[in-house]
């Protein structure tokens, strides 16, 4: 096998430069690269195109770089929840280019999957349409979406092995598996690295071949955006 | 006049056994507390999960288990995880029986906004536009009128659309209406106490309202 | 959870008629869905197009199909080592289309995830690309393929549950989680099946919302086509 | 002249530490026996499995477990298991550094034929097209020329194509050829005991060979 494995999330980035276009997996914060976000703060890259879901919160996840004005442009789905990010876009400061969810997996996929443009309904006779070629296929029309251009992918797994093999834990699995794949370079923070030879790979979820640099991150915060319980009363 | 949860619950009466259910955030997640016990009904969360179960216990939160309103939640037996682009292509494909999310606006054609005020507040679509361009099965659950008094089921939406000509069905604090494939609302069911006459004031897109129309039963 | 469990293939493929689109899993003889066409064949239903990368071998897979003429049209990537579909071929009993392996699992992959259509540079150029539509994109030219319309998809898997869900085994799996999506209603035969709530949710490899009906098959002979070995005195 | 393992000997010395090779069936699955030891190498097998491992010791064959040309065959520490479409997705997305292919024919503009001989033979392209028009990197292992002795390095295929202007390097029995982007072979090396003449004769499309073309080495 091939060895994927750098230290830690400094190594990791040392070739993100400003300019460069990134993809962040995660929902919400569930499953996040944490350890990355936090080097990129540190390192103080700037003018960063940011495809993710969301945008984080004032103070945790893609809020960071946000609050360091790292990020000239966000390509997401839903961007509420998050203050300073309002006021950038607001005044200006911040462009946006807000996409349906599907849309921004599928664009991810496509990507990953070689394929340079999908066909998607989501998003017809809307203001997501303006200027998109719109094709008729069996009476239903479609947007034409092209696949992401990434210069990096930071995806967050669960476990991972030396080898660059990933395995997501429930939600947190998210977009991070379709990220993984559409990198130029991919870069994967586990909980949990392992040699190769300690998964099972019939449970692989992203294969080591689209994960260019593997590394065990640390202190995950793991922060819950809406913590909703029931009472054992109930 | 039903207030949130009675909205929910008129909803929930239209689940069928074996459906495959997508609830959107607000009204539309409630509807979860009041499908009927014995039916089979799996629901999906667009974040990657089919098989939500309820809130965890107090202490048994899972800050890699949530849904797509960023709940903490947990699974059932029988649930499956998969990633973003797969839980999209479900959708997209069509195997989701039913899709019930909240609107801002929904007009006599079936139009719907939802996403976006200019000016005032851009959150963003989620996966709202992908699951009204390719749900089969879409009822809406919103108010009938906003908090100025004006009605919010419109001859054509104000706002930036979310989909077009996509909605069927709108449950609202006032009615259970249908939209006709060739445009118009129709008036088929009033909430309790909620008479014919007000809810044509309520309601500004063209609306055919029996004087007859029954009332709504929640059991 | 939805229960979609069936007695057995006989019952599963009740309503499968003559005429019909059918996708069949497997690679070879490696993960196919061998219950399936033993009921087909006793059910005697003709005049199929099947959907499959490989066409069986004379006297196991799709073969026995193919001896019974129940097939009218094969799509398919690779049909070697199978003399009676080389007879019924070039007698034209049976009309053939091969088209590249890549581009028959995306057009499952396309069917199962909503795209009427994709995009792959497999065949440019050559007789697959014959009435085709061609587009380039960022200076390289690509295919536009269709997604597949199939009535049914048969496929294999090593577990499945009461809710459908499907787990595959090593290189089984091949075309049988493209296939279970893909088809209007699709069978799973599984060797093993389990309740609901045994198998773990971040191992699934297809979700049970794509399998209309499961069970448990019998007998399983997995063939091997070709057996290679190394002895342990090397 | 080359025997089959010579050709696969040869073309092993073209992979470097890191690679992702996918080998195709005949000539090129040899190769894999003579990969340098201590390169970091990894074997693609396009039916759905990364880091492909030898032959099963005999009794310990798995049906499910088999290669692209439905050998049986093992797996090794970190390998891992994927669905048809995902494995040409990283094919056509590149992911995959070399890829080895037989061929009945290549044209000097680099050209390729190797699944159809009209009326004769039709076993299908299997992965073959998907490779050729994606990989960015091909070495195509074959036979200098036909049992009657005619040359299938030729101007133009006479067979139908599997791709087009896609190879630019080609192993036979006498040579190590490239082609150039503008069309032509270049003779790079001679098989051991092969003269220039030889293969110039053995070569219908165009060549470009120096009279000093060195013999090749295989250690």
């Amino acid at each position: 096998m091939i060895n994927k494995v750098v230290t830690d999330a400094r190594a990791a980035i040392h070739d993100i430069a400003d300019g460069h276009t990134l993809m962040l997996g995660g929902f919400g914060l569930c499953g996040i690269p944490e350890n990355c976000i936090s080097a990129l703060v540190e390192k103080g890259v700037k003018e960063l195109t940011c495809i993710s879901n969301n945008a984080g919160v004032d103070d945790f996840g893609i809020g960071l770089m946000l609050q360091q004005r790292q990020v000239k442009k966000m390509i997401s789905s839903y961007v509420g929840e998050n203050a300073e990010f309002e006021r950038q876009l607001l005044s200006g400061e911040l462009e946006v280019e807000l996409i349906p969810q599907g849309t921004l997996a599928t664009r991810c996929m496509a990507a990953g999957y070689g394929m340079p443009a999908i066909f998607t309904p989501a998003g017809v006779g809307t203001e997501v349409a303006e200027g998109k070629e719109v094709r008729n296929f069996n009476g239903k029309d479609y947007l034409m979406e092209y696949a992401f251009d990434a210069d990096f992918a930071l995806v967050k797994a669960w476990k991972g092995d030396t080898a660059g093999n990933l395995i997501f834990r429930s939600t947190s699995r998210n977009f991070n598996p379709v990220m993984a794949m559409a990198g130029k370079v991919t870069i994967a923070e586990v909980e949990v690295l392992v040699e190769a030879g300690a998964l099972d790979p019939d449970q692989i979820h992203t294969p080591g071949v689209f994960v260019h640099r593997i590394f065990q991150g640390s202190d995950y915060e793991k922060r819950i955006e809406q913590r909703t319980v029931r009472s054992k009363a109930q | 006049m039903l207030d949130k949860d009675g909205i929910a619950r008129r909803i929930a009466r239209e689940i069928k056994d074996g459906y495959y259910v997508n609830l959107g955030i607000g009204i539309p997640t409630l509807v979860a507390n009041y499908i009927p016990v014995g039916l089979q009904v799996v629901l999906q969360s667009e974040n990657g999960l089919l098989g939500m179960g309820p809130f965890p216990f107090e202490g048994e939160e899972d800050a890699d288990l949530i849904n797509a309103g960023k709940q903490t939640i947990t699974t059932l037996p029988g649930s499956s995880i998969f990633d973003s682009a797969l839980s999209f292509g479900m959708i997209r494909s069509q195997k989701i029986d039913l899709t019930i999310l909240g609107a801002m606006e929904v007009s006599e054609n079936g139009d719907i906004a939802n996403w976006k005020i200019p000016g005032k507040m851009v959150k963003g679509m989620g996966g709202a536009m992908d699951l009204v361009a390719s749900a089969k099965n879409i009822i809406v659950a919103m108010q009938h009128i906003n908090k100025a008094g004006e009605s919010k089921l419109l001859p054509n939406c104000t706002l930036p659309l979310t989909g077009v000509k996509c909605i069927r069905k709108v449950v609202t604090e006032l009615a259970v209406l249908d939209i006709l494939p060739e445009g118009g609302f129709v008036l088929l069911e009033r909430a309790p106490g909620v008479s014919v006459d007000y809810i044509k004031n309520a309601t500004a897109g063209k609306l055919t309202a029996s004087v007859n129309t029954p009332e709504m039963s929640l059991n």
